[in-house]
């Protein structure tokens, strides 16, 4: 089996442990005809603004932008629920020759007269950067005569990837930002970005830091609402997950408020007490600090024997993750070494080089690291490597199962939270259903090693 | 009791009832053997397509792109389509690449078909039997129709490009329209029944319902193949299944180009549309309909019977696909059910005389059928109905549960069930497995409820 | 995790996991060609047994009785069921009467083999071809056992009282055990792939599930023939099917007095059984299995793997008829549910053991099997163990209710829900359906109780 | 096709409007063979006492009688639900041998101890007939130690037909009566015997009788409990429906305590009234009258319009009825004229002479009258008639569907409320919803029909 499948892609892929020195080409345009795994711009900025709940989030485009994002995403929330429809200014034709910018104003008078939101994000998708409706001034409009912010968000599918919408999500939530009040506010506050809520997640990490002392202020990206967004700029810190979503929100945050970042992952035992004593460190307060500490063994103490248990049956097993930002895979790769399993394969979407050489800086020799995978050089590793449970999104779920290998969904889709101690937890017990799960041992690969085994 | 149902039109869509056009041209491509679906377009199209099926078959759906950017925009794709084909023709060793347009590249006004023969000309690829690829195109601008457009114009793309004068053959051409794969299987095995060879076209059923495999099939086996469609032109005559196809259909485009002649049949769900169907195949065939399925089609009739009483003067709503709809609306108007809202995301014009057809002479009040609506539409209509049960994909989970009505799951999209693609509905069985689904549902929605919990039903 | 889940032994039964014998004997005789089912006892328990297979069957089950009165429970019940052999062969046009007793003509002492040769002798009947009616009796006193034991009983009474020393016919004797019409029609056409002539006895997937017909027909047509059942000493093997058969099963009576090979195997449900049942077809058809069955199969591995996370660590209440809970027992162990508790109001005294067998090497602790309870004990069992998912028959409903967890309909009786005859339980194919419904249950149950509901699962 | 099917049954039917005078035979013995649609002395028993909710009815002999009884009536409660069980004691070998009273005694003081029943009915099955178990003996001793009422109920299933179970089922009630306090019974006041609560059908009745002031004692087969059947000769009036179930303890209650009873029918809409009529005639009160005469007024102006709009479509249909006591037969006959249908066979289990007599008094000519039928003869009925509907129970659907012809169940399984003028309603839907129904068009029958009548 050929392990370059693309001559063009040779560079995207590294092994570690071989003589040359880490090198790998990333951030570029997807290979045509390759298959990537990857979306586009509108998905970066969709995915980012998703779980502000009680905002209109209205596609202007053709329809299937909005319906392929319609209520995809297990971003939880505690109140409104507006973020789960689909909203569209479905253009056809006669929109592509005439321009879509009545339609997109009349559209924003009726959705914003139905469901009173209290702001509006409008994303621009392909076709309307091709036709050039002044989606800006569309939306100005509207936000004088409705009086709530409405913001363009410039997510044409083609301008760039993913990234690229990300950080016209960050550019759309920045225009919130600052326009609340922050009386009231507690010196010890944070703001959570680039957390999502997804099953949950965001209430398990605000419980935390409450246990500690500290206010959530915003949650950015999960649980969101405009109010608390307006607002996010009177808290005293900001915690940013998941770097490539929201880094440039904070950094654009420092800029403007002054506001201080810390990096973090929720994902893991050792990463989330670490991103818990680095709150208190930050706030420098031995209380804090204490308490940070009593948490952390009270939950250690409850999590170790079952997850000691787990180990039992899955020391040994190999791992490989597919997922969209590489930030996370720095956790997992921890999270699998402490059930005793190894990470023989790490990619993303949409890493940057300083992320994939962390990332092999922390990998054992002979992980294979790839930037912008497609199906057919992931199932050569996969068998290659002889992989026991694959770590990636719906796109990636067929893959491993048509291989006959085990599959834990770690993307936006998940119903189980897998953040914090408790996570954590639910992480283990899910490699350990799936790996352990006796359907395997029916599949025709395992059915031919078992045979050749045998022989 | 005969109160008028509004539904206000909206400039903006919610939560539409429709997908875009490329998507149903993947779908149709994937039923052709050895073919890889290609999206001339951005990147995002292929993958939030692939995501979207992967959820309902949860099987490989890999989709080619020529993942244009900024620069292509402007300068114009035809480099990266041409990348794309290598690509796939080399490393997923596609014999048929069936490309679509998106409308990204509709509107920047790539000349695909003229793409393609450059393509040819230059003859990048290297193929083991030396043969080029068959390459198929299609202008799918999601602008221009729902995903149900996109598949009958993909069809009618792979039937017209490829079909060729035949000498007569005596086969069939059956063309299912967007089907289960368990739909597929079971028309395959109904004609083969009456001894007739039939080219499905297209044909996913093994494609996009695959047994599990030790290896990645880049391509996997199965499929209406190349020499098949080449060969249509051929056939005795042309089944082709749906009320609301466009006029522009593969079937009528074989009879008017090829002189084959077209049988145009609704979906055979219910008695009538499953009779006409073994009406067609007897004629065809010239032999009488095998025991087995006039067994079935007793069984069925006998099921009808047994269940009459539970659906009497029920009220359904159904929506989805236009000829999904249709199908169900005639199959419940014979059960006594009243199709009190038939609705759909497309707009292909026939739908309200389909309905009108297929319930006529069962129902009381005229079935009211709306097009072109989405979920925010319907949800309004039905609230005014209280239906009794939902009839649809899975789009609709919402609503019922809004309604406190229970939902039975037919077409496409069904991602929040398991075997969406496993769904029999056609022929006599699948119209028994349906009954059967639509009764106990409202059987199990009813002992729920009550207090009493009844156990005999 | 490891509670030892405790099972007081009552005196009383509450809510009996089982019927009684005459009701198994009468449905294996409904699977005989041309046969009556006669109940030789009082009236009330020809009609019960009508009224319970009604419900689930949803045929007409004519079954005559000899129809006792205090008269005759003094002196003999012999020329009431002389007098009602004359009626049902005259009316009915019997030309197989499967008599069976009951409690009262047991415990009265009738000689029922006496009471019959003396009726032959006697021969006050008049058929059209001449010939007498075959005339098949069995004991089966309501005490004497469950229905199960009364089925089985019945199929070794028509099988050792019909079957004659044949020389060799290359066919194969298939005896099904209870299953459902569906699950018959599965067999033989399975069977038939093979090329393989099977005498499937009993058979009632005709007269049990019939078309609907313009006329009463006094004995549906359908049914393993006399013919076969007196050629089955001629067959190179007979497939039985089921673990908890009585030591003397119409298989081991075959082999031991007619020295047909007898190969047991469970009822094919889940790959390894099914993968048994067909590795006993290939080899006695010396062919390969057939590539479309292949595929279903290699669907069914997908689909588990599909489906393996929905239920992986899920704990089952698993109970109904002993060979039913086995199958499910070992399918569900193979999909990673936990057969927490598996229960029978059987007593074949091969339960336990099977259910070990059926689950090895796929379960931690083994399954905890109980045999001879009833649905208190069930319910006080399940209540400790608090499963996610309860696996049976209909009579469970309530206690599903009460636990809050979906119950999944397999086996005798479902008179809760439409269909129960037509449920397919066997081969990959019922495999299949049986996985489906038992995921779908458990995502509808998980998404209504979710307040976020979500839609893709 | 032959008329007659058996000879021996020729004396059971009687088809109105031939020269002969009515003359018919009835309550003999099934005749073996025939597939007699009757149950036996056991199901008539149990069939009457299974509405006494928080009685406790175990079922002496083996499993099979108490399975094929275990909640098959829809006989509601309000409260206890303690009948809906199907307790037996699962008689064995062994106990057929050594005998089972011990085992008796046994069952019965675990299940008292268990459910702490009022009491407690103890069923005999033809086992216990001829094994001859003292069941008085074991009930006499558990009453004496339980503290309840412990009533042995006579059911040998041989001993007789159903209707000698509604005459121990009648005795076991009598042991009941009288034993309770009497006392604030209103002289206005009734007992309801012969209604089953079906579907909550008696609710139904108590309503319309307490609105005309009169006050239900006991509901004695209908959502019934032991304790109003204890004070039960406290009341007024019996009020018997359903006249071969019950009429044998009206007749003990009257020789017994004086009181006095009303033959009535609750179903359809002349009956219904007229049951209110008699009441109030029998009171003698006139105020209770005109409550009478507006309730039956206001409900009939409800219903006629929606009775006549269903007439339309049934004007001309007809109908057949196979029912368990003839009683219920003359109301359907009415109701059906209403619907402007005709009925042309009438049969019943259980009817008596004079039940018949009556029966063939209201029928049009034509009619057939049937006693202990049987499916080849309702078959050859059904389809000489060219019946559209029948109205039976479970055992009759089949034959209807079987056939193609609309099915009604009036029988105690059914789930609708038939009963009053709400009733009548329902009942005229559910014809309704049978006979239109777009099936019938599809069946075979319907389908050589519409050929021949074509050709």
């Amino acid at each position: 089996m050929a392990k370059v499948v693309f001559e063009e892609r040779s560079d995207q892929i590294f092994e570690k442990g071989e003589d040359r020195p880490f090198r790998i080409s990333c951030d570029k345009q997807s290979l045509a005809g390759a298959v990537s795994q990857r979306a586009c711009v509108f998905c970066g900025s969709r995915v980012v603004l998703y779980p502000i709940a009680d905002a209109l989030h209205l596609i202007h485009g053709p329809v299937g932008c909005a319906a392929y994002t319609w209520d995809i995403r297990g971003a939880l929330s505690s109140g409104p629920m507006l973020h789960r429809h689909s909203f569209s200014t479905d253009l056809q034709e006669r929109d592509v020759v005439f321009g879509g910018e009545k339609k997109l104003e009349r559209a924003l008078r009726e959705l914003i007269a139905r469901h009173r939101p209290k702001a509006a994000f409008v994303y621009s998708t392909c076709i309307v950067g091709i036709i050039g409706d002044d989606m800006a001034a569309v939306c100005r409009k509207i936000e004088a005569e409705a009086g709530i912010p409405v913001i363009p968000v410039m997510s044409e599918g083609f301008k760039g990837n993913k990234r690229a919408g990300y950080a016209a999500a960050c550019r759309a939530m920045a225009r919130l930002i600052g326009q609340g009040p922050t009386e009231g506010i507690s010196p010890h506050s944070v703001n959570l970005l680039g957390d999502f809520n997804l099953a949950g997640e965001t209430w398990i990490i605000k419980r935390y830091l409450e246990q500690m002392g500290v206010e959530v202020v915003a949650g950015v990206t999960g649980d969101g609402r405009v109010a608390d967004l307006m607002r996010a700029h009177g808290a005293a810190l900001n915690l940013v997950q998941c770097s490539g979503a929201t880094m440039e929100l904070a950094r654009m945050m420092q800029r403007d408020y002054g506001t201080p970042f810390l990096r973090v992952s929720y994902l893991g035992v050792d990463d989330m007490a670490q991103a818990l004593y680095d709150v208190a460190d930050f706030f420098g307060d031995p209380l804090m600090a204490a308490r940070a500490q009593e948490l952390v063994s009270r939950e250690l103490g409850a999590l170790y024997p079952q997850l000691m248990e787990l180990r039992q049956d899955l020391q040994g097993k190999r791992a490989a993750m597919y997922v969209g930002g590489a930030f996370k895979a720095f956790s997992l790769i921890k999270a699998f070494r402490l059930l005793g399993m190894r990470v023989v394969l790490a990619g993303s979407q949409t890493g940057t080089e300083e992320d994939y050489e962390e990332l092999a800086r922390v990998s054992d020799p002979g992980t294979i690291i790839v930037d912008d995978a497609n199906p057919l050089e992931l199932m050569n590793y996969l068998l290659e490597k002889d992989v026991d449970v694959f770590v990636g999104g719906v796109k990636e779920r067929p893959i491993a199962y048509k291989l006959g290998i085990g599959f834990c969904d770690h993307n936006h889709e998940r119903k189980l939270a897998l953040e914090g101690f408790e996570g954590m937890l639910n992480f283990a017990r899910e490699i350990h259903a799936t790996v352990m799960s006796p359907v395997w041992r029916f599949t025709p690969r395992r059915m031919a090693l078992a045979k050749e085994a045998a022989a | 009791m005969t109160r008028e149902i509004t539904s206000p039109d909206y400039v903006s869509t919610t939560n539409a009832c429709k997908l875009c056009m490329p998507l149903g041209a993947c779908l149709a491509f994937k039923g052709v053997e050895g073919a890889a679906p290609f999206l001339h377009g951005s990147q995002g199209c292929a993958t939030y397509m692939r995501r979207y099926l992967i959820s309902h078959f949860r099987e490989p759906v890999d989709i080619a792109s020529s993942s244009l950017g900024e620069n292509q925009a402007i300068f114009g794709g035809g480099p990266n389509l041409k990348k794309g084909l290598v690509n796939v023709i080399n490393k997923y060793g596609a014999k048929v690449v069936g490309i679509a347009t998106t409308c990204l590249t509709e509107t920047i006004g790539d000349d695909v078909p003229g793409l393609v023969r450059e393509f040819l000309a230059e003859a990048k690829v290297e193929t083991p039997d030396g043969q080029m690829p068959a390459l198929i195109t299609v202008p799918t601008p999601a602008y221009g129709g729902s995903h149900v457009d996109g598949f009958h114009a993909a069809v009618l793309a792979m039937v017209s490009q490829l079909a060729q004068p035949t000498p007569a053959h005596g086969g069939v051409n059956l063309l299912p329209g967007f089907v289960s794969p368990a739909d597929l299987r079971r028309l395959a095995t109904v004609t083969r029944a009456y001894g007739l060879r039939a080219a499905l076209a297209p044909d996913y059923s093994r494609t996009l319902d695959a047994p599990a495999m030790a290896t990645y099939e880049a391509l996997p086996a199965g499929g209406v193949s190349l020499n098949q469609l080449r060969a249509m032109g051929g056939a005795k005559a042309t089944i082709e299944l749906g009320h609301c196809l466009p006029g522009r259909s593969a079937g009528s485009w074989l009879e008017m180009y090829l002189n084959v002649p077209l049988r145009s049949l609704g979906l055979p769900m219910g008695v009538r549309a499953c009779d006409a169907l073994h009406q067609a195949l007897r004629e065809l065939s010239g032999r009488d309909t095998p025991e087995e399925i006039e067994l079935e089609r007793g069984r069925l009739i006998d099921a009808m019977i047994d269940g009459h009483k539970y659906l009497s003067g029920k009220t359904a709503v159904i929506y989805g696909d236009e000829d999904m709809v249709v199908g169900v609306a005639g199959w419940l108007a014979e059960l006594g059910v009243r199709p009190a809202l038939c609705a759909t995301g497309g707009k292909s014009g026939r739908f309200p005389a389909a309905i009108a057809e297929v319930t006529e002479g069962l129902v009381r009040q005229p079935a009211r059928a709306v097009d072109g609506v989405d979920f925010q539409q319907i949800g309004e209509m039905a609230r005014q109905i209280g239906p009794d049960i939902l009839v649809g994909n899975s789009k609709g989970y919402r609503l019922a549960r809004e309604l406190g009505v229970p939902l039975v799951r037919v077409g496409f999209p069904i991602h929040d069930r398991f075997g969406g693609q496993r769904l029999l509905c056609l022929d006599y069985q699948g119209s028994q497995e349906l009954l059967d689904r639509i009764i106990n549902a409202i059987l199990a929605h009813d002992q729920d409820r009550h207090h009493w919990g009844y156990g005999y039903l």
